[in-house]
């Protein structure tokens, strides 16, 4: 018998509208952005600890739009990191192994930190990479 | 020259009742039963609140017959009444109530104050607080046979007077009749009309009456100064007179207290029902209304209102008759807001009209006030009772505001337009 | 102790000792107060309809004609506050479930969210009427300790099971003990104060009803 | 296994980017900036690591079990990776004499800087005879090692507050740390068992700050405890509404309605089930059907039956029947009292003539 054979369902009980919290985050994206531009600075926000219902977050993922870049990660679970149609406003959502999101946030910087090799791996990649040629 | 706390203590530990207990618990002391006194509503004076004037009795109550009261008392935590405070009381008990039992009807728990105060008045009476104007009347009762001390012969005279202004017997001490009339003296004495009217209308109805030597008056200060045993002395010389002569009906007179001296109280007083019936002159007077043998010649023109008193109405259950009857004999009858059970009291029931100190009248004609503001209210110059002593108190309200509203009784303006 | 002992502590021993008191007193109270007797009426009875002490049960429940004028805060505040007692107290749904589980009766409940309407609606009604209590020179003059203490006793329930569904001052747990324990308080001083009155009112105004039926005035 | 702790990952197959990954996320959790996630990413991977003491007292090896066992072993598993565990009973391969040397050794090399961690409660009744290690007793272990804790962390209900052993009767006089230990920092983590990721949580503050986290007044870590199941249920709109499941089988258990009356104690319990869930965020207790047991709270196994709502008695009624039978017995006293003082009154009655109405 599978998990889905018991007849108990999780009906949501009517998912709240908005809440008026998702607007103002977009006036201190806003503020991250020009930070970044001035100072290089990368910020971000957590949404997870924000009191944002779904409609909330569609209604920004809907405003801040799709860019050209997806990144997804392998490592314990599915890990995307998609730039907005701002490019610098990254929306980063972290899975765990079993499907369910984790932790959730929008980024602000030229690259995700996640993204970037470090330069200890990059050190291991050119160890290997040396005895690549080394067998040449 | 016998009277003491400890006798009224006794005469309240007696009459403390399932009722008494019952109303005492129920108070919220939510202050309704003063909006329904015209002692309060008159002055102001949250003293003259029903449910206050029965403080002593509660505690009585409460020390007596309740298990915490009692060890209270044990334990030397509670109030004891004391005779200082009985005499300050005494001015709320009788000075300030009339017994009209308006309270009684609005408390939204329930209680019953009138009955309350009618059995803490037991107390009062042999604790010795009671006003001089009511003890004196009871003694004349007790002794002379009424309250004004009035005597047969002078009762014969007032008949005689009668027979020759009607030219109709008046019997008496006559075995079998239908019909013992009882009197007040105050009718004797002020209302002789009363009498004849009785006269003409038994004589119309072609009922026999007769009236007996040794009972004639009605009325029952021992009710009025809280003496049960005072009161059965009164009302046994009606009981024995009626049993003598073998009548089937005694006519209680417009009196309101007469009536619920013999009416109500009067079997309990003896303690057995009676052989005969009570019958008020106002019930009689319905019911040949009804035969169709009250006639009348003419009508009043004259715009008038009904004061319902209160002993006879809301206390004494003669709710139906009034109306029609005033209706039979007066075109313009103006029914008012609060009449027939929600009457106003004149202010002088219960035998505060009795009471003569300065205090008292004062009080009394400061709550005539509430008659004053209906009469001027309904616009009318007349107004029509049926009590003697009712009449008593409004001529007496009339003349301390220089009113010029005439004040008829109901029986007597019925044989005064009664058809020949 | 701690706050879930605390709760623990008056949703058992305490609940059962208020119920246990509150029990007690209803009965030797009533037993005290009713086998005190009263004479029989030996005067001959008038009947009239509508005159009965049954009929003044029910008629007292509502201001006789001219009353409601004369002392509209007394009569509205009063039933505002009855009738909002009243549905706190058998149409909440925690209140339901605890009849049901002391006695086995139940019934639907009202949404939480009118039932904290209806407590505020309550409470408020309850202060108009201690300040009326405060302002009214008849009910000032007649106030004891007890008018006091009674109201507080009235109102705790009601602020404190309020304050744990909102979420007001204190965690629900401290909240939730701090409702039941004030509630309890109730159950113990009801019988032996004027709340008693909740009981001994229909006997009063049967009484009433009867002695004055007895005479044919429906009162 | 010494060096960094990211090599130590890196040799598990664990790679800097799941780390930091996993640090964001705890970081998330725990209500710290966005920031402090890749802080505490690159504190830790640096950080040396403490030494770890985990004494095992009155305990059923839940809590350890809920740490080791989850869902994704090598995540949670990494607070092993993290620490230095120098002594724990249920893990080391040591035994004996071994073990009990071990324990020595680590308490005098790390002394003042290790962190102890304690599960199961401590028994008081018959000297500790209760629970021995070594013919020792638990108060007797825990005392000498608390005095060279830098900190104590409570793991389970019973360390923290007593937990199942504790309950009524108590049969061993059990106690929690925090009854024992006065003068060291504890961080208590209820729950039977508690939530791994606490745990972690925890040693990576601990690791990234060089503190232990805001605590509440029952040393309970804020973040995680700050608010209660029922604030954070998914079911709580259906408690709004009124609608509650009656039994477990009924179409409003089928809905997925509130199960405050059956049982629920998710008002009165603080606890991150809601948020944070179980088994990797697969489901948690309401989730799956059934009331919160509410069992990361004190004294949870003495607050009456798992099923029956908070407003319902805790107990039957034990006094309400002889109270009856005692008040109505009340009553008939005073009624007999009270008609013989009336008789007495009555019968004693002298009758009032007009002498009576003067004084």
């Amino acid at each position: 018998m599978s998990l889905d054979a018991i007849p108990i369902h999780v009906v949501p009980p009517g998912e709240p509208g908005l809440t008026g919290n998702a607007p103002p985050l977009l006036r201190e994206l806003l503020e991250m952005v020009r930070r970044l531009l001035a100072t290089g600075e990368a910020s971000a926000i957590d949404l997870s600890a924000l009191p944002l219902t779904p409609a909330d977050l569609d209604w920004l993922r809907d405003k801040l739009g799709a860019g050209e870049i997806s990144v997804t990660l392998q490592a314990n679970g599915e890990s995307t990191l998609n730039e907005t149609a701002c490019p610098g406003v990254w929306w980063v959502m972290h899975h765990n192994e079993q499907g369910a999101v984790t932790s959730q946030f929008i980024e602000v910087a030229f690259v995700p930190d996640l993204v970037k090799a470090h330069p200890q791996d990059v050190e291991i990649g050119s160890g290997y990479l040396e005895l690549l040629v080394s067998d040449l | 020259m016998s009277a003491s706390l400890e006798k009224g203590i006794h005469a309240l530990k007696e009459v403390i009742d399932a009722p008494i207990a019952s109303y005492f618990e129920s108070c919220v002391h939510c202050g309704l039963c003063a909006e329904a006194c015209l002692f309060y509503t008159e002055t102001g004076d949250p003293k003259y609140t029903p449910i206050h004037k029965l403080e002593p009795l509660r505690r009585v109550y409460e020390q007596e017959y309740t298990l915490l009261g009692r060890l209270k008392k044990v334990v030397g935590l509670s109030k004891l009444v004391t005779d200082a405070e009985l005499d300050q009381w005494q001015e709320l008990v009788y000075d300030s109530c009339t017994m009209c039992g308006r309270c009684s009807l609005v408390c939204p728990v329930g209680n019953d104050i009138v009955y309350m105060v009618r059995k803490f008045r037991e107390g009062m009476a042999v604790s010795g607080h009671v006003p001089d104007g009511i003890r004196s009347a009871t003694k004349r009762t007790v002794e002379l046979g009424g309250p004004m001390g009035l005597k047969w012969p002078a009762v014969a005279n007032v008949l005689k007077h009668v027979q020759e202004n009607t030219g109709l017997t008046v019997p008496v001490d006559q075995e079998g009749a239908e019909y013992l009339v009882l009197l007040s003296s105050m009718e004797i004495v002020n209302y002789p009309e009363y009498i004849e009217a009785i006269a003409k209308i038994f004589h119309k109805a072609g009922i026999s009456f007769t009236l007996a030597s040794d009972a004639y008056e009605a009325t029952n200060a021992g009710i009025q100064i809280g003496s049960s045993d005072l009161a059965k002395v009164i009302v046994s010389r009606i009981v024995d007179a009626a049993e003598k002569l073998k009548v089937k009906n005694v006519l209680s007179p417009e009196c309101g207290h007469a009536y619920m001296a013999i009416r109500w109280e009067g079997p309990n007083l003896v303690g057995r029902p009676f052989g005969f019936k009570v019958v008020h002159v106002l019930e009689l007077l319905d019911e040949l209304r009804q035969k169709g043998v009250l006639k009348m010649k003419d009508k009043l023109k004259d715009p008038l209102i009904l004061h319902d008193p209160c002993q006879i109405v809301r206390r004494g259950g003669v709710l139906q008759a009034p109306e029609p009857l005033i209706q039979q004999v007066a075109e313009n009858y103006i029914p008012i807001a609060d009449k027939q059970k929600l009457n106003w009291c004149c202010g002088g029931g219960g035998g505060a009209s009795a009471i003569h100190t300065e205090e008292a009248e004062a009080l009394r004609a400061k709550a005539f006030r509430i008659k004053k503001r209906q009469i001027e209210e309904a616009g009318v110059d007349t107004m029509v009772t049926f009590c003697a002593n009712c009449r008593i108190t409004i001529e007496e309200g009339f003349d301390h505001y220089e009113m010029n509203t005439k004040l008829l009784g109901l029986t007597e303006l019925l044989a005064e337009h009664l058809e020949a | 102790m701690n706050e879930l002992q605390f709760l623990t502590w008056t949703r058992g021993p305490g609940l059962d000792i208020a119920v246990g008191i509150f029990l007690l007193g209803v009965l030797w109270r009533l037993i005290e107060i009713y086998t005190l007797g009263r004479k029989k009426d030996l005067a001959a009875p008038r009947h009239t309809a509508g005159a009965s002490g049954l009929h003044t049960v029910f008629r007292r429940s509502l201001p006789p004609p001219g009353m409601l004028k004369r002392s509209p805060v007394s009569y509205i505040g009063g039933y505002i506050f009855h009738i909002g007692l009243a549905i706190i107290v058998f149409l909440g749904a925690p209140h339901i479930l605890l009849i049901k589980n002391l006695v086995g009766l139940s019934w639907p409940a009202l949404p939480s969210q009118f039932i904290g309407l209806a407590a505020v609606v309550t409470m408020a009604a309850m202060v108009v009427m201690l300040a009326d209590r405060i302002n009214k020179p008849v009910k000032r003059f007649l106030s004891t300790f007890e008018d006091w203490f009674t109201w507080a006793v009235t109102f705790l329930p009601v602020l404190t099971g309020w304050m744990a569904t909102q979420h007001l001052l204190l965690p629900y747990t401290q909240m939730l003990a701090l409702h039941i324990l004030s509630a309890e308080i109730l159950l113990v001083v009801l019988p032996f104060s004027k709340l008693f009155h909740g009981f001994t009112l229909f006997g009063s105004r049967w009484y009433n009803g009867r002695v004055n039926g007895h005479k044919g005035v429906p009162v | 296994m010494q060096g960094p702790l990211i090599d130590t990952l890196a040799r598990r197959g664990v790679t800097r980017r799941t780390f930091l990954k996993y640090c964001a996320t705890l970081a998330s959790m725990m209500a710290l900036p966005p920031t402090a996630g890749r802080a505490m990413a690159e504190a830790m991977s640096a950080a040396r690591r403490p030494s770890v003491i985990w004494l095992p007292f009155q305990e059923c090896t839940g809590c350890t079990e809920s740490i080791t066992r989850s869902h994704s072993p090598t995540i949670e598993g990494m607070i092993f990776d993290m620490i230095s565990l120098d002594y724990q009973e249920t893990l080391m391969a040591a035994a004996g004499h071994q073990a009990e040397e071990a324990l020595h050794t680590a308490m005098k090399d790390n002394a003042g800087k290790y962190l102890l961690i304690v599960d199961g409660s401590i028994p008081l009744g018959q000297d500790g005879a209760y629970s021995c290690i070594g013919g020792r007793s638990n108060v007797d272990i825990l005392k000498e090692a608390a005095q060279g804790a830098a900190a104590v962390i409570a793991v389970g209900s019973c360390a923290s507050f007593g937990g199942i052993p504790k309950a009524n009767p108590n049969p061993t006089g059990a106690v929690s740390v925090s009854d024992l230990v006065k003068d060291k920092p504890i961080v208590n983590i209820p729950g039977c068992p508690p939530i791994p990721v606490v745990m972690t949580g925890v040693l990576a503050h601990y690791l990234t700050f060089g503190s232990l986290p805001e605590l509440d007044d029952k040393g309970r870590p804020k973040s995680f405890y700050g608010d209660t199941i029922h604030d954070r249920c998914y079911r709580r709109p259906f408690y709004d509404q009124g609608k509650f499941a009656k039994t477990f089988d009924d179409e409003g258990a089928r809905q997925g309605w509130c199960l405050f009356e059956l049982g629920c104690k998710g008002p009165v319990t603080h606890n991150a089930c809601a948020t944070v869930k179980w088994n990797g965020g697969t489901s948690w207790p309401v989730e799956s059907g059934h009331g919160c047991l509410g069992c990361s709270e004190p004294d949870f196994w003495d607050g009456g039956s798992f099923y029956k709502a908070l407003s319902a008695p805790a107990d039957p009624l034990k006094f309400a029947a002889v109270a009856a039978v005692v008040g109505a017995g009340a009553g008939v006293a005073v009624s007999v009292a009270n008609r013989v003082k009336k008789s007495a009154a009555k019968a004693t009655h002298e009758t009032t003539t007009l002498a009576d109405l003067e004084k």
